[in-house]
């Protein structure tokens, strides 16, 4: 069903919501008991290991993997002829990217996996596969790779969207927009055209890839892996493998970060093959270099900018042109940027136009708000410079322009309650905003907007005999939602925080749950989990007025028990849920609730981010001082984990603009595939990071819950920029910000 | 292959165990000791998760063969709580949310708690420089500063 | 008859309309309606698309009323993290 | 592979002249496992020296250190004796890697890695060091810049492998200094190092000086040209720029993943004035 008759009065007198108790995962996770992807094992275990091209492109004339078959130890080998000819459309892409067919597309692109009774013997075994490749030219630039004599890779080239003349390469083209930019540029006092570029970054989270498989020749399988989805892990297995998704149980492990690179597979097939293959259970984990080689980053982009302004601060139209590279298969998410761009701002002119582009680099991944920061970066460095331009101040610039109720949305929409306007009013109102700045320092702002997702989910409460509660989900818990769902079970059923525990499935106990992404679980699991609450209730007030002997209606539930209500319905004491639980087999049997539903219409969500710089003119470095997020959640249930999330987008965004990027030689080889060059903050890079947390209720949640999870990492590349640009003296127009590249902006300014 | 045969003592038990020569002391944890606690992240020393203490020094498990562990006094994130009472830095990351997914937090209160045996009282910029070795993805590092720090409060407070 | 925008490169499969008329009232017949009436976006509707009613946005669930007033705008298939 | 932990210096040198190659020495262990696991070294012998006497010590001599060649970079700083002599080279020693690298790296194990950009080696070239090599024919000891001869290139033979690093006596009225840039604040190799070391006059003015950059070039570079600048000087604004630039002059870098060839260039200098500039207060007495 759809919400649109949901309850959305929406809910104010909280008890558990908005409180900060222990998460029911904690002491697990400090005392190294909770098991995560690569801490399962199955007895008879063998060990999965993958063999990857050196190459950028190549085809594959042949593999001869006969003297790694003939080595003592190794119990199977699979390449591509061990996966199904034909499969389902929707995979095919992916079963690529985990096992290449006739070419290879990337540096570390899987070619062959062996299985051996031990990690030594792998290894060797890898090196006794011998593939035939036949090199051909490579390109791994977005702007190189649309150019009309670029190597392609594939030869198809795009869909019917791309217009005649382009590259092959070019997979797709979107555009998105109202009103005439010409004319709205025409009454522009200024107008700036600017180009951007910023570098592919991985997710980065901390646990590898890893998985256990075990198959056996009935087609039965089960799988252990770490995954922002099972049932997506089950159902791409199933299409690639030819299994039934019902045969397949796949069970997600705690999970070590994900950001958006945990919503695909890469060896969970490859795994199974080899299980089915040697009739063992199959472990595979991946290495740190195999993690950055071949799971998926986010794409590089190149934006071209066009921005008109009255002297009075009103933006009279917005072009950008967008190119992302999306790795070696089409699908990068240049649509959601296309979109995002300048969603924050009310337009009466505006487009955007996304270029969707192969390169011989792995298959882009989501990454925490897809597309969206690339944008932000682009759109809000060029509002900031002009702004500066006309003497205008940036936080009013961007308050005038603000979208707000009503506001027909760069997309397309008109948004409803919104709150961007709210999180500038909270930065301008911030003493951030006025704090000093000294010599060499410099403070930006930016705004960001990401979209929430709801979907399908599926949740079961059941009711202890002992009136203590399960609640049963699908999703994986990535950063405290088993606490958020306790909580909001809690708080409906009127019961303490500690009577409830939340556990996470597999996929045999509940129906289909979409993959923890699009900020979705907050919102669309506790929505269901809210409403599987409420069936139960209904179920114990029926029992109640059974033993009361009066009208179902006569009954309702108020702080944890059924009371009589109404002026028929009598004198009787309440019963407690626990009182009803314990004679629940007198009375019908045991007492469940649950909720399926597909929970679409999410909210979007707003953020505004400050931050103040150092440049050291001497060595270009850059120091983040000071960091304030001021974010839009809706109602907080858990204030600690929204603030975790505020707080980690914000980190996250900070690599991003200044030290965190793919590195590729002109051999198409990745050079960087380690976290030594591949630089992830660390502790000592950072200052604390304030959260500020906005409640302007979400109208579609009965506790007025959006999504918080991805909107943090919009703003900061933008922010961060203009922090740099203002503390440097020069605009920086590409990242990361590495200090090579400020050092030589600065030099390149005091030359001019 | 001829596996060597290494005694040594693991969070306070006398341990013996057989291991290949190439075997990382955290392979020996995880995959002979069943210990997988310890995390591997990058396997390269850059990351931290796999921090022990090795004869009260702090080092990464996966760049130590685990026949370096003869005759030596290994503590890992399983030897940190003292049957169920928990180190106060295993509160204090409850308490603070210290941890989001918690792949690192094993190592980060590892390296937390061989700080403050060295410095009770150590300022913001100690703490974030002594974890720097142990990347953390999610949180952004605040509220795992802040709770090191309110650990080492209490363990002053107690003692 | 329910108004329909669609997003820029659409429009060129509808002869340069950036807003189209069919008869819906609900999802399912909005989709088939489309496709339908304007054979030249049925390629977009196979893969996939998010579909905005009134603000909120859907994908897949049919039998969402629309109302004739309803403001109804065409999505690229949304994707998260 | 075996891994062999001998107890003595002969019987690790005749496990190392029996298996020309393919032995590899192991102290703290922090290069020599991560090159292990990425494949790029297959040895048929690890051998472990910390087993031998004396490995992990740090001893006085002749009013200098000896620095045993399993002394790691945690047992380094927290010698008070060592850190007040030296500065310059503990903290050299003191960037590398984390708190948990610190707690295995080894200066012997920095200076046979041969990377062009280790930490230790400027700082030790700066200050004199010797290198204490045992082989077949006994022990040798040769200035620690003459040990790497290129990337991953040693001039070590057959058979011999650093016993020790020696710190000779710091002369009265000296000080050192070492400074790296990173792109991070920790855990990065270094994209330029500087070291300098300095000796005074009773007034303060330089009289002898060393100056070595890390990582710009093939080797540790030893800039004559900036212990010229130095020396007559009390450091001061036009020292500090001619040191900037003949420091500049001496690089002779690489554009890779870590830094363009302009970026090291330019920061040699600014590393260089700003570690003279440190060294030149300690050897004054001021407490920095």
């Amino acid at each position: 069903m759809a919400l649109d008759d949901r309850d959305t009065a929406t809910k104010l007198d909280f008890k558990v919501v908005g409180t900060r108790p222990p998460r029911p995962d904690g002491i697990d996770k400090v005392t190294g008991r909770a098991r995560f992807g690569a801490d399962m094992t199955a007895p008879g275990m063998l060990t999965g290991r993958v063999l990857r091209s050196p190459h950028p492109h190549a085809r594959i004339r042949s593999i001869d993997a006969s003297k790694a078959e003939a080595l003592p130890g190794v119990k199977a080998v699979v390449t591509r002829a061990d996966f199904p000819a034909e499969v389902p459309e929707d995979v095919a892409d992916v079963l690529d990217n985990c096992m290449a067919g006739d070419k290879a597309l990337y540096d570390g692109h899987a070619v062959a996996a062996v299985a051996a009774n031990s990690a030594a013997v792998a290894r060797k075994a890898l090196k006794l596969i011998e593939v035939d490749y036949e090199p051909l030219p490579h390109v791994t630039d977005v702007d190189a790779a649309m150019a009309p004599d670029a190597p392609v890779l594939h030869e198809a080239g795009g869909d019917e969207t791309v217009p005649e003349g382009h590259s092959r390469n070019v997979m797709s083209r979107v555009q998105f927009g109202h009103g005439d930019i010409d004319a709205g540029l025409a009454q522009a006092d200024r107008v700036i055209e600017r180009s951007y570029r910023t570098a592919a970054t991985h997710q980065g989270y901390i646990e590898p890839h890893a998985c256990l498989a075990s198959a056996g020749p009935d087609g039965q399988a089960d799988l252990w892996c770490c995954t922002q989805g099972q049932y997506m892990v089950r159902d791409t297995c199933a299409a690639i493998l030819g299994l039934s998704q019902g045969q397949l149980r796949v069970t997600a492990s705690e999970i070590g970060g994900g950001f958006g690179g945990k919503t695909t597979v890469f060896l969970e097939p490859v795994a199974l093959a080899l299980s089915r293959k040697a009739g063992r259970p199959v472990k595979m984990v991946m290495s740190r270099a195999e993690v950055l080689r071949a799971s998926g980053p986010t794409s590089s982009s190149s934006v071209d900018v066009r921005l008109g302004m009255t002297r009075d601060g009103r933006i009279t139209a917005g072009f950008a042109e967008l190119r992302y590279q999306g790795g070696a298969y089409p699908g990068s998410p240049v649509d959601m940027g296309s979109m995002s761009a300048f969603a924050p701002y009310d337009l009466e002119n505006v487009r955007t136009v996304g270029w969707d582009v192969v390169t011989n680099r792995p298959k882009a991944a989501a990454y925490r708000a897809p597309g969206a920061p690339m944008a932000a970066f682009a759109v809000e460095s060029a509002i900031d410079e002009l702004s500066k331009e006309l003497g205008l101040d940036p936080l009013d610039v961007r308050l005038k322009n603000a979208a707000r109720e009503g506001t027909k949305a760069s997309y397309g929409p008109t948004f409803p309650a919104i709150g961007l306007e709210a999180t500038l009013e909270a930065a301008r109102a911030h003493p951030h905003w006025s704090a000093p700045l000294g010599e060499n320092q410099g403070r930006g702002v930016a705004c960001g907007f990401w979209f929430n997702f709801g979907g399908n989910t599926c949740v079961s409460l059941n009711v202890a005999p002992d009136g203590t509660v399960t609640l049963s989900e699908g999703n994986p818990d990535i950063g405290g939602s088993r606490a958020s769902m306790t909580m909001m079970a809690a708080e409906e059923l009127g019961i303490p925080y500690d009577r409830v525990r939340t556990v996470i499935t597999d996929t045999g106990s509940l129906g289909v749950n979409d993959v923890t992404d699009g900020s979705r679980v907050t919102f669309a699991v506790g929505l269901a989990t809210i409403e599987a609450a409420r069936a139960a209730k209904r179920e114990m007030c029926r029992r109640a007025a059974m033993i009361w002997g009066i009208d179902e209606e006569a009954v309702v539930w108020e702080d944890g028990a059924a009371r009589p209500s109404g002026p028929n319905a009598g004198e009787h004491p309440p019963m407690s849920l626990a009182e009803i639980a314990a004679i629940a087999p007198n009375t019908g049997g045991p007492i469940a609730g649950h909720h399926e539903v597909n929970a679409e219409g999410a909210g979007v969500s707003f953020a505004t981010h400050m931050v103040d710089t150092e440049v050291d003119r001497d060595t270009g470095a850059v120091k983040i001082l000071r960091y304030t997020v001021f974010q839009d959640a809706g109602k907080a249930v858990h204030p600690d984990y929204v603030e975790g999330q505020f707080q980690g987008g914000a980190a996250q965004g900070i690599g991003w603009a200044l030290n965190e990027e793919y590195i590729y030689g002109d051999d198409g080889v990745l050079q960087n595939p380690g976290f030594l060059d591949y630089r992830v903050p660390v502790a000592s890079d950072l200052p604390m990071i304030e959260p500020v947390i906005l409640e302007i209720p979400n109208p579609g949640h009965p506790y007025g819950v959006r999504g918080v999870g991805e909107t943090s990492i919009v703003p900061p590349l933008a922010a961060i920029a203009n922090a740099v640009s203002a503390a440097a003296g020069v605009r920086m127009t590409q990242l990361p910000m590495s200090p090579p590249r400020v050092l030589a902006a600065i030099h390149g300014a005091d030359d001019g | 292959m001829s596996q060597i045969h290494v005694t040594t003592t693991i969070n306070g038990d006398a341990t013996e165990f057989l291991c290949e020569p190439e075997e990382t002391l955290l392979d020996v944890l995880r995959d002979r000791l069943g210990l997988t606690g310890s995390k591997e992240g990058c396997g390269t020393g850059d990351c931290g998760a796999c921090s022990v203490t090795v004869d009260g020094r702090l080092v990464c498990s996966c760049l130590m063969l685990g026949a370096e562990a003869q005759g030596a006094r290994v503590e890992t994130i399983e030897g940190m709580a003292d049957g169920d009472d928990l180190h106060p830095l295993q509160q204090t990351f409850l308490d603070h949310a210290g941890l989001q997914c918690g792949i690192c937090t094993p190592g980060i209160l590892v390296a937390a708690k061989s700080l403050l045996e060295r410095n009770p009282a150590p300022s913001e910029e100690e703490v974030r420089y002594w974890l720097a070795g142990n990347l953390c993805r999610c949180t952004g590092y605040d509220k795992i500063v802040r709770a090191v720090m309110a650990a080492a409060d209490d363990m002053r407070r107690a003692s | 008859m329910v108004k329909v925008r669609l997003w820029g490169s659409l429009a060129e499969m509808t002869d340069g309309r950036t807003e189209v008329e069919v008869e819906a009232g609900t999802l399912r017949e909005l989709l088939d309606a489309l496709a339908r009436d304007h054979p030249g976006l049925k390629p977009q509707l196979d893969r996939g698309v998010s579909v905005s009613i009134d603000g909120r946005v859907y994908n897949d669930a049919w039998f969402t009323p629309i109302a004739p007033d309803s403001e109804v705008v065409l999505l690229r298939r949304l994707k998260g993290g | 592979m075996r891994y062999e932990a001998p107890d003595s210096i002969e019987g690790a040198v005749g496990l190392l002249a029996r298996t020309p190659g393919a032995c590899h020495v192991l102290a703290g262990g922090t290069d020599l496992l991560v090159r292990l696991r990425s494949e790029t070294l297959e040895p048929e012998t690890i051998l472990d020296i910390k087993r031998i006497p004396g490995m992990h010590e740090i001893t006085p001599e002749d009013g200098g250190w000896r620095i045993g060649a399993a002394v790691s970079g945690a047992q380094i700083n927290e010698h008070d004796g060592l850190c007040a002599d030296w500065p310059g080279v503990a903290e050299a020693v003191g960037l590398i890697g984390s708190t948990q690298i610190q707690g295995r790296a080894t200066l012997a194990g920095n200076l046979c890695n041969a990377s062009p950009a280790a930490d230790s080696v400027p700082a030790m070239v700066a200050a004199g060091a010797l290198a204490r090599i045992a082989g077949p024919d006994g022990t040798r000891d040769v200035p620690v810049a003459e040990v790497p001869t290129g990337p991953g290139k040693t001039s070590l033979d057959t058979g011999e492998f650093i016993a020790s690093i020696f710190l000779p006596a710091r002369p009265e009225r000296s000080g050192d200094a070492y400074l790296r840039f990173i792109p991070r604040t920790e855990m990065d190799i270094a994209v330029v190092g500087c070291a300098v070391s300095l000796t005074l006059d009773a007034d303060s003015t330089v009289d002898s000086a060393r100056v070595a950059l890390g990582a710009v070039g093939p080797t540790v570079v030893e800039v004559e040209t900036a212990a010229e600048a130095l020396v007559g000087t009390q450091v001061r604004e036009g020292a500090q720029q001619q040191l900037a630039t003949v420091c500049s002059a001496a690089a002779r870098p690489i554009d890779d993943k870590r830094g363009t060839e302009h970026f090291r260039t330019h920061v040699a200098g600014v590393l260089a004035r700003r570690a003279a500039a440190i060294a030149y207060a300690r050897a004054k007495g001021d407490r920095a």
